[in-house]
């Protein structure tokens, strides 16, 4: 029984275990110790894969004389290692006060590990199919665990799930293309052949493989679904899934894209006329899933909203540190892929929290809260100074890697990009912490009470991750270098405190100690020098002369940047909501065709169809 | 008011001092000046230090640029470039929470008092209030007005005043100048008198706006939290804003039962 | 030792060095309104009188803490600063680090005043966001546009680099438009008069200074030494072959801040949206096209 | 200079008691009160009296009347036109001419807070200028402000050293 075996074995268990006793009130509990053995299991594994081993596992089964096996590499190590901790924190604040106050938590916690357990069995593939098939028991329990809650989140899941379908049609029949070619499923014959394959080919290969798994991981043609797919599960589950379940897209993308096919060779493949090459194309994909996601969350008036629009554009920092190839490169997008998982999971527990206490998440209809919980909002603050990649977090860190990437790859307009996206994501994170927590205390809001402990444990902790790998990167940049190791980039020679390269270096010790030496010396020249404070109430507050009493609304949080809107604001034409709206009434005219013959009322379905005969029909052609 | 309007009580405050005015050497209602800690009670290096705060606080004076009166036009002159105050440190400031100096130019309506208590209440201790011409000092000419007030003092402590109706820059340059000869000799405290006789000041405060009058600002919780409260802080004025339910924030508790949405199944 | 002489002493002089600037700024200021012009200690006058104030009005917890984050923040960005004589933790961060350290003060002023709970306060923030926003775009391809060219984004090397020909290798001689594409984004950085939108006295009472009085006004006020110190040495380094010795050094921040100061006071006020189109469209094209020399200096 | 030709004859068609040129652009009309919105309405309507700068009021304590004073401009006729009622002091009250001129609903208030004229009809009545007055309205002649003002305000017996040397000298203040 191998490591992976064990947590094949957790998971099964644990989903078993919960269908019969998931109501029991210590279920909550019992889930956390399984995922944390499971964290435990994955540790003990990290040893053997460190060392290059993959760890084979019993699971393996064949169909149609391909034998099917499952085992895990340093790849497949990395993203287990985050579902699992991912899993752990989200059940661990399942199972305090927030789980006893959710209608139907039974149902959550079986569909939580149902996605734990598809998520391991995707990232241990040992082949193509068996890629494919975890491929598929992801898309459909991210499905199940996003449309439980009803209401808005249920045409949220249904256009999820036309978007995964989709994608994995594209993805099943490059995996086609693929055997045809090579005869069987396996990823090294796979890489064997493609430098025998026409450009043609590869270039239908890339296309197909970067849009179908791209989908998962909503870059940008295929990021309208993920916003609302992932506000609109409940709390804990949709602090999962924004964690994790997005970048089991970027772990494909990065096995059959980098590790299998190989950057040279995407490199290598251009398009006739302009010389853009594959690789170039899907950086500018990536760079544009930076920058466009982010503005549209500046926008946002619902926090998870926003959080979520944040979440796709941090997806398009680690696909271009990831597609850079350098060291470096590779570092930092891993690197951020596991900063990601920290803050990312933070800021949605603490926005959860504040949605526990007061009913609501309308960005206009909160403020204040600073007086009342204060502990959520200092989980937010650190969440926030990582997710606008600030120094005391570990985000500054690994941004830092993929911006040092790109300059000394060369490549400016990316780098400008990147920053474009940075300063967009400062500005929306400070207007969600502002409208939360800064301003004015609502009436309605005075009775709250900070949430509960078991609430704010593990919110605490994530943050705590995420200040400790920002002082020491060294603890998760060990980590990436498994991961790197596996898919063939060179591995990044870095410190405890951070890199050194000959154009530039980056020690965090220093740095964050000098910071927070410098605070010190801040707060004692504050309270040292000048008399004591005196705090004063809200309403004792300069009004230019006017009496401010507490029924008469005096904040600011509506429309918090009118004079960029105004700039900015006519270039939302929602081109590609558009265009998403035009495909679907196309699949509708075309259902209404065959409405006459078979009187089927699903006309969506219909746009399946289509997709797959013309795919059927593009496999036939690459096959001969 | 239905009784017979409450008479403000005619203890002359202490602190005001005559106005520094080209005429009026000795306008009438001076008070002692209000006594600063007696020296022999801080130790040598406090003395140093406060040596040099007064010093400094006396070369830095930023003026609330506040017109409540006809005087502001004054102020322009003043400040730029033909007699430029700049040169010995007073600037104009927007919020009176960054202010020191209070300008009362001119006539107060009531309504304008309650503003001008409201900022003054604001304003960061020490503050200085100068009254510009005579409608601070004696009403001037709306001396038979129902609207105005009569004299500043009786509401808010006040240093210096300048008669004149109204004042040149040059008048107005001369008081500043008197100020700071006052804050650098450490003479000007007037303030300390808002806090040391609150109720006094509340008493001809609720006369004219009636007796649930009350600021956003807690005048009495600042005295006692910088220990600034003396013997006539507390009285029968006090009293009655305590009954009327200090701070708006507390009204708006006392009215609204707390409601916390805890998501706790109801037993 | 050395290295803790470094740590103390830099941030002195930093704050020595700021107050001159505050000094000068103001200075000008008079000059050009035809005015005398505060006295020679008048900085210090004024920070002395706000930290000796007998009250201290405070919003909560986190109106103090954003104080002394401001201050910490702009201390540490001193440290990381490279200045004749000492090379303290230069070799340590690079331009990159500096550029996002000089952010940390920006948002522990923006979680302070938003702790204020005053709309005039919240409106300034959100105008100081967008015009960094707005002048970050150039700042920042003129950042990568000389860093490309120096091949390092260690600064203490980009100084050396930089004066190992004299004059003729200065930043802003080998890069004419990406210095002045980085001096007009520099000129927003300091948040002077034409992009002055976040102070703003007359439509949102000083924004941001709303509600800090006695040593929070103060603090704010060494943060005006710091910032404009640490925004002159950042241009001297990058564009104007940073310090060879002391004098030469405190002369070119000055001269850079001089003529900031100079401009401002002729100009009125821009709308906020204005700000963000004229900083998109002239200094980001400018930068722009010298990223093109640059790049075909490189292809080349 | 006599009234332009239009305007006599508009005066000519209501019953008015008097109307005269007082200077070169303004005629003063004394009209009845019942029928002064018909004037008004009129010279509106076909002179293009579009523009009520301001209402007046003037206490007649002897007589016991209050005079209401409309001034009214012609942009066509370039011609300022004062209206005078007098009604009654004790009912104090008057029909509102909002709905023809809007301005009208301001004056209507200020006069109403400091002469206590009702205008039935009014935009509205209640206190806006003098907030947390609840003396009688303090404009009417019978309200005496001085004995009000020594009543509430305390005043210094201001009394400086020069005045006392012009006092010694023979002058000083006349009562």
């Amino acid at each position: 029984m191998s490591e992976l075996d064990f947590l094949l074995s957790f998971a099964a268990v644990l989903l078993l275990g919960m269908f019969c006793c998931g109501r029991d009130r210590r279920a909550g509990w019992a889930a956390m110790a399984v995922y944390g053995a499971m964290i435990l299991a994955v540790i003990a594994a990290g040893a053997r894969v460190s060392a290059g081993q993959t760890i084979p596992s019993a699971l393996s089964f064949s169909i149609l004389g391909q034998k099917l096996a499952w085992r895990m590499d340093g790849l497949g190590w990395f993203f287990t290692m985050l579902t699992a901790g991912s899993a752990f924190f989200a059940s661990w604040y399942a199972a305090g006060e927030w789980g006893r106050a959710q209608k139907r938590m039974k149902r959550q916690h079986i569909l939580l590990a149902l996605n734990v357990l598809a998520m391991i069995l995707l990232v241990n593939s040992g082949d193509l199919l068996s890629l494919f098939i975890g491929w598929e028991l992801v898309s459909w329990a991210a499905f199940a665990m996003m449309a439980q809650k009803g209401g808005p989140a249920t045409p949220a899941a249904f256009r999820y799930m036309i978007y995964a379908l989709a994608g994995a049609m594209a993805v099943f029949a490059g995996i086609m293309i693929v055997h045809s070619i090579t005869g069987s499923f396996a990823f090294d014959a796979f890489a064997k052949a493609v430098p025998s394959l026409s450009s043609g080919v590869l270039w239908l290969l890339f296309a197909l493989f970067a849009a179908g798994l791209g989908v998962k991981m909503a870059i940008v043609p295929f990021h309208l679904w993920q916003a609302p797919a992932y506000s609109e599960t409940p709390g804990a589950s949709s602090a999962f899934l924004n964690a994790v379940s997005a970048r089991m897209g970027l772990f494909a993308l990065v096995l059959v894209l980098i590790k299998v096919i190989g950057l040279k060779t995407l490199g290598g493949l251009s398009l006739p006329l302009v010389h853009v090459s594959a690789k170039t194309l899907l950086m500018w994909i990536a760079a544009f899933t930076m920058v466009i996601p982010t503005f549209i969350a500046l926008m946002q008036t619902d926090a998870r909203y926003l959080l979520t629009w944040h979440g796709i554009g941090q997806g398009g920092y680690m696909l271009l540190g990831l597609l850079v190839g350098t060291g470096l490169g590779a570092g930092g997008g891993l690197m951020h892929v596991f900063n990601y998982a920290t803050y990312q999971m933070a800021l949605f527990l603490a926005v959860t929290a504040v949605i526990h206490r007061t009913g609501t998440s309308d960005l206009d209809r909160l403020g204040g809260l600073i007086t009342r919980m204060p502990w959520t909002y200092v989980t937010l603050l650190m969440g926030i100074i990582g997710l606008a990649g600030l120094p005391p977090m570990n985000g500054f860190v690994s941004k830092w890697l993929i911006y040092r990437s790109l300059l000394d790859s060369g490549a400016p307009f990316l780098l400008i990009m990147a920053f474009v996206g940075t300063l967009g994501t400062i500005l929306s994170v400070y207007k969600l912490i502002h409208n939360i927590f800064l301003g004015r205390l609502r009436p309605e809001h005075e009775g709250i009470r900070e949430a509960p402990w078991s609430m704010v444990a593990p919110m605490l902790a994530l943050g705590g991750i995420g200040f400790l790998t920002g002082w020491f990167p060294g603890l998760a940049l060990d980590l990436t270098d498994i991961a790197q190791s596996a898919i063939g980039a060179p591995v990044l020679a870095h410190t405890l405190g951070g890199v050194v390269t000959p154009r530039g270096a980056l020690d965090m010790i220093w740095l964050v100690s000098i910071l927070l030496a410098a605070i010190g010396f801040g707060a004692i020249v504050f309270y040292l020098m000048g008399n004591r404070r005196y705090e004063v109430d809200q309403l004792n507050n300069y009004a230019g002369g006017h009496f401010l009493s507490p029924d008469v609304p005096y904040q600011f949080s509506h429309e918090f940047y009118p004079g960029l809107s105004r700039v900015i604001g006519p270039w939302y034409r929602g081109s590609i909501v558009r265009l998403e709206r035009a495909i679907g009434t196309f699949a509708d005219v075309a259902g209404d065709l065959w409405q006459g013959l078979f009187r089927v009322a699903w006309t969506p379905l219909y746009a399946l169809f289509a997709a797959v005969i013309a795919l059927f029909w593009a496999v036939n052609g690459g096959m001969q | 008011m239905t009784d017979k309007p409450l008479k403000a009580n005619e203890r002359p405050p202490a602190g005001a001092e005559e106005a520094a005015g080209p005429a009026a050497r000795d306008a009438a209602g001076p008070g002692q000046a209000c006594p600063a800690p007696s020296p022999q009670e801080r130790g040598v290096w406090r003395k140093i230090m406060d040596r040099f705060a007064d010093h400094c606080r006396a070369r830095s004076l930023f003026v609330l640029h506040y017109c409540t009166g006809c005087g502001a036009i004054e102020l322009p002159p003043t400040i730029t470039s033909r007699f430029d105050m700049e040169r010995v440190g007073i600037t104009p400031m927007v919020t009176p929470r960054q202010a020191d100096i209070l300008l009362i130019t001119g006539y107060l309506s009531i309504k304008t008092l309650k503003r001008v208590i409201l900022s003054y209440e604001q304003m960061p201790a020490p503050k200085y209030v100068l009254g510009f011409g005579s409608c601070t000092i004696n009403g001037g000419m709306y001396w038979n007005s129902y609207a105005t007030v009569k004299r500043l003092d009786q509401y808010i402590p006040t240093d210096l005043f300048i008669a004149g109706c109204m004042p040149r820059p040059e008048a107005v340059q001369q008081v500043l100048l008197q100020l700071i000869e006052d804050i650098d000799s450490g003479r000007a405290n007037a303030w300390r008198d808002y806090y040391r006789n609150y109720d006094f000041y509340l008493g001809n405060q609720q006369a004219l706006f009636g007796p649930k009058w009350n600021t956003p600002t807690d005048v009495i919780g600042e005295a006692e939290h910088y220990g600034l409260a003396g013997e006539g802080t507390y009285g029968p004025h006090t009293k009655l804003l305590a009954e009327s339910g200090g701070t708006p924030m507390e009204l708006a508790r006392a009215e609204r039962p707390a409601r916390a949405i805890t998501g706790r199944r109801k037993p | 030792m050395t290295l803790l002489a470094d740590i103390v002493l830099m941030p002195l002089i930093a704050f020595v060095t700021g107050l001159a600037l505050v000094l000068m700024a103001r200075r000008v200021r008079a000059r050009i309104e035809r005015r005398v012009g505060p006295p020679v200690f008048q900085p210090v006058y004024d920070i002395v009188k706000l930290f000796t104030k007998k009250t201290q009005i405070s919003h909560g917890v986190m109106h103090d803490l954003s104080i002394v984050l401001l201050l910490g923040g702009y201390i540490t960005a001193e440290i990381f600063l490279p200045v004749p004589g000492f090379d303290g933790l230069a070799h340590q961060g690079d331009l990159l680090t500096l550029i996002y350290i000089m952010m940390v003060p920006m948002l522990g002023l923006a979680l302070g005043v938003g702790s204020c709970a005053n709309p005039n306060g919240s409106i300034g923030i959100s105008r100081a966001l967008t015009a960094m926003l707005a002048y970050d775009v150039p700042l920042a391809v003129a950042v990568i546009g000389a860093t490309m060219t120096y091949g390092t984004t260690d600064l203490v090397k980009i100084v050396e680099i930089q004066q190992a020909g004299g004059v003729a290798t200065w930043g802003a001689a080998t890069m004419p438009l990406l210095a002045i594409g980085g001096y007009l984004a520099v000129h927003g950085m300091f948040g002077k008069e034409p992009f002055e939108i976040y102070i703003a006295p007359a439509e949102i009472a000083t924004g941001p200074m709303v509600e800090m009085s006695g040593k929070y006004m103060g603090a704010l006020f060494v943060m005006q030494c710091f910032q404009l110190y640490t925004i002159g040495v950042l241009y001297v380094t990058l564009f104007l072959g940073g310090g060879e010795n002391w004098p030469a050094f405190l002369l070119k921040v000055f001269a850079v801040v001089f003529v900031s100061i100079a401009v401002t006071n002729v100009y009125g006020r821009y709308r906020t949206d204005k700000v963000v189109r004229w900083m998109w469209k002239w200094p980001t094209g400018i930068a722009l096209v010298g990223l093109m020399l640059v790049l075909a200096r490189q292809g080349a | 200079m006599t009234i332009p030709a239009p305007l006599d004859e508009v005066l000519g068609e209501l019953p008015l008691v008097a109307a005269r040129l007082t200077a070169p652009r303004r005629v003063r009309v004394d009209a009845r009160p019942e029928n002064l919105p018909a004037l008004l309405e009129l010279l509106k309507g076909r002179l293009g009296f579009f523009h009520l700068s301001a209402i007046s009021c003037v206490d007649w304590l002897e007589e016991g009347q209050f005079e209401l004073v409309y001034h009214v401009w012609s942009d066509k006729l370039k011609l300022l036109l004062s209206a005078h009622v007098r009604i009654p002091r004790e009912p104090g009250e008057y029909v509102s001419i909002y709905d023809l001129h809007e301005p009208a609903g301001f004056f209507e208030r200020d006069i109403h807070e400091m002469f206590g004229v009702v205008f039935d009809g009014a935009l509205s009545l209640d206190r806006f200028i003098l907030t947390s007055w609840d003396g009688p309205p303090p404009m009417r002649k019978d309200f005496d402000a001085r004995k009000y003002a020594e009543e509430t305000f305390s005043t210094v017996n201001y009394h400086p050293d020069w005045l006392k040397d012009i006092e010694a000298a023979g002058g000083g203040l006349e009562e």
